[in-house]
């Protein structure tokens, strides 16, 4: 098999000559994707016969918590790589993500809690769902902290792998183990974060926010890791030659 | 268009201020997150320009 | 030409954002002695480890027997004795106890040889006393030790010389010049100018590279 | 190389021997936190008894983590896994050894030490025995969970806070569990299922870990 095209994914020349041309396309797409679902998940979409209003917040809340969890396997795959092919754009894109991870699992926790409020009268539940954010946002916290903490960078990029990769393994425990442990405690009456069955109208824009989302995770962690990228790579002649184009636009 | 007017659309059935307050601090973190690295890139453009003056003059 | 025994091919290693140094190219063969010398902080251990497959270089490789190091670790393992600035020595054991673990993790070996290597470096009775009781010195001999009992070809030492009075110096460079002359290959660094040299002994100034 | 590993678990077990306050500093650590409860919420027996099984639980966990900021202080510092790195044997092997010498003496004496602080708590006799199983199941899993920690900390001069950030958040699953299987048995329900499910995570965390723990003393013995 040939392998040219992977090693030519891990050189940061390319990453950056690509990512370049590809970064306004989805910066517009994200803007576009996510002004179209706030519009009509705010405005068009019908309200919950029993939450009324207060279900809007699902277009933001679900693809966040999407996100955030979907960030968390990507730091893990970008470790797997990193460890297993020394490929160095993986070590920069898992540690340029994981502070985005973090912040949409605190967009998920903060509109999970305001949702609460009208829903069940309190801004905490330990829900199942609310409870697993919680730890994510701690698990993301780990890795942030442990990559700051070493002051060896690839030591840093290496450890912060090995843990993202214990961390994907338990994920899924602390989920069930989490569920279950709720399923105990409170038998929950209603939950707002299952809806069986959701009409078209309700689902196709939590579709276009959930889209729009990742559009944008990819437009940060794309201008994150380009700054990352001309940083490490600054003995380069390529990153001189680029570096000396933009401040030369600048001043 | 699910609300008949504007100030329906604001109060959201008496659910105004969670729905309302949910979508402002989100958009301001969604912001933030764009707002943060570009605002790094210019520092560290801004150190670089310097440095490259600093060995210009030299 | 043969392929060499150690080897490395333009080798790099940046530690903290600082390039230590790049491009280095070493060919060991058995019964040489090189000896890395340089200022602090150039990169001398850094060196020893990335040999010893501690350290990942950051381009370049080693290799051993012609092929990479990474791809033969247990190979590596049973060539090698590494002595790093610290030995390994577990202050709440006694001499004896240290090296019967140490040699255990290579090539497990019986109490008369220990008892004897320990001879060798001068301390005798003081086999079964914990080692945080010895002096510094005292407590390097006992990680030299190691040296005497039935040692691995390639030795790759981190300041060996540290804390030793004269007459240790004289013993284990003798000892040194000894392992080269029999086909052994010995790597160390020292700031200590060695009088007893091998026939095969190079010099590898770190500093003078850089400048 | 089995004989590495009864070699290095004597080693280990020689060593802990010869500093026996920091054997005991775990066990008086639960000891304490589990005294300051009736001090902090008062003795009534009815609500101790309720929140006994989390109590222990948290105090074990708490008291694990805290024994396990040191596992491999010392042999990173003496150059001791230096020597293991270059070692032709199996990294994860030995690993598993210290681990399982450390758990020997700070988890187990901690598990035998639960049942004394649990009949102070008023937790009935006939709890007794899930509460030895939930804590002789999950404590090796703390363990080596924890070594994965302080496997990756181990070069840093102030890990022990870090060290809690990146393990606690780990924890979580055996913290359900064995609390769970706890409050079953005081509620006179059947426990097995927690214990059965406490058992198939400690053989996952047996099989899984050392690997990772390794991996984490490979990168910081490479800084």
């Amino acid at each position: 098999m040939n392998w040219t095209w992977f090693h030519k994914l891990g050189s940061p020349k390319w990453f950056y000559e690509i990512s370049g041309r590809w970064l306004p396309w989805l910066a517009w797409a994200a803007v576009l994707l996510v002004s179209v679902g706030v519009i009509w998940g705010l405005a068009f979409a019908p309200e919950d016969y029993q939450q009324g209003n207060s279900f809007r917040i699902i277009y933001i809340h679900v693809p966040a918590a999407f996100l955030a969890q979907s960030i968390y396997v990507m730091l893990a795959l970008a470790g797997v790589v990193g460890l297993v092919w020394k490929m160095k754009l993986a070590d920069v894109a898992l540690q340029q993500a994981a502070p985005i991870g973090a912040w949409m699992t605190f967009i998920a926790l903060l509109t999970g809690a305001v949702w609460g409020k009208p829903t069940w009268g309190a801004w905490w539940v330990w829900d199942a769902r609310l409870t697993s954010m919680l730890i994510l946002l701690f698990l993301y916290f780990g890795i942030i902290a442990l990559g700051q903490a070493i002051s060896n960078r690839d030591s840093a990029s290496k450890a912060c792998a090995v843990l993202a990769i214990v961390g994907v393994v338990n994920i899924p425990i602390i989920k069930y183990s989490v569920e279950w442990w709720n399923t105990l405690h409170q038998p929950a009456t209603f939950k707002v974060t299952e809806k069986p069955a959701m009409p078209v109208e309700m689902w196709l824009p939590l579709l276009v926010m959930v889209i729009g989302f990742y559009c944008f995770f990819t437009v940060v962690l794309l201008m994150r890791m380009r700054l990352e990228v001309l940083r490490r790579e600054s003995r380069a002649s390529w990153v001189k030659n680029e570096v000396k184009a933009l401040v030369g636009n600048n001043s | 268009m699910n609300f008949s007017s504007f100030a329906d659309f604001i109060a959201m059935g008496n659910h105004g201020v969670y729905v309302w307050t949910s979508y402002g601090i989100s958009l301001a973190v969604l912001i933030l997150n764009v707002v943060l690295p570009v605002l790094a890139r210019r520092r560290y453009l801004q150190d670089e320009a310097r440095r490259l003056r600093r060995e210009e003059s030299k | 030409m043969s392929t060499p025994f150690l080897e490395a091919v333009a080798l790099a290693c940046e530690r903290d954002w600082r390039l230590l140094f790049d491009k280095l190219d070493l060919r060991l063969e058995s019964g040489e002695m090189l000896q890395i010398s340089g200022p602090n902080g150039s990169g001398k251990t850094s060196l020893l480890r990335l040999l010893c497959g501690l350290m990942q270089p950051t381009a370049g490789e080693v290799l051993l027997k012609g092929q990479s190091l990474n791809a033969q670790r247990g190979e590596l393992a049973r060539n090698l004795l590494w002595i790093g600035h610290a030995a390994g020595i577990k202050g709440l054991l006694t001499a004896e106890e240290n090296l019967t673990w140490l040699c255990a993790l290579h090539q497990p070996t019986n109490r008369e040889a220990i008892w004897h290597a320990l001879a060798e470096v001068g301390l005798r009775g003081f086999e079964d006393v914990p080692c945080h009781t010895l002096s510094a010195g005292q407590q390097r001999r006992v990680g030299l030790a190691r040296l005497y009992l039935a040692p691995p070809p390639l030795w790759i030492l981190d300041e060996p010389f540290t804390a030793l009075d004269k007459h240790g110096v004289a013993q284990l460079e003798r000892h040194l010049a000894a392992h080269c002359e029999q086909g052994g290959l010995v790597v160390l660094t020292t700031h200590h100018s060695l009088t007893e040299k091998p026939a095969g002994y190079r010099e590898l100034d770190l500093g003078q590279r850089a400048a | 190389m089995s004989s590495v590993f009864t070699l290095l678990l004597a080693r280990e077990t020689r060593l802990l021997f010869r500093r026996p306050a920091e054997l005991a500093n775990p066990l008086v650590f639960f000891a304490i936190v589990i005294a300051l409860f009736p001090l902090a919420v008062g003795p009534e027996t009815q609500l101790l008894q309720t929140i006994s099984p989390g109590l222990v639980w948290v105090a074990a966990l708490l008291a694990v983590l805290l024994s396990l900021d040191g596992l491999f202080r010392s042999d990173f510092e003496d150059g001791s896994l230096e020597q293991w790195v270059v070692s032709p044997h199996p990294l994860a092997l030995l690993v598993l050894a210290k681990v399982l010498a450390h758990w020997a003496f700070s988890g187990l004496a901690l598990v035998l030490l639960a049942p004394l602080l649990g009949l102070m708590l008023g937790l009935p006799i006939g709890t007794i025995p899930v509460l030895l199983i939930s804590l002789l199941l999950g404590t090796p899993i703390l363990s080596l969970l924890g070594a994965v920690g302080a496997a990756l900390t181990v070069g840093l001069k102030r890990g022990g806070l870090l060290l809690a950030l990146l393990i606690l958040p780990l924890y979580i699953p055996v913290l359900i569990l064995g609390s769970g299987a706890l409050q079953a048995a005081l509620q006179g329900l059947p426990a097995v299922g927690h214990l059965l499910w406490l058992a198939s995570l400690t053989a996952l965390a047996v099989t899984l870990t050392p690997f990772a723990i390794a991996a984490g003393l490979k990168i910081s013995v490479g800084e």
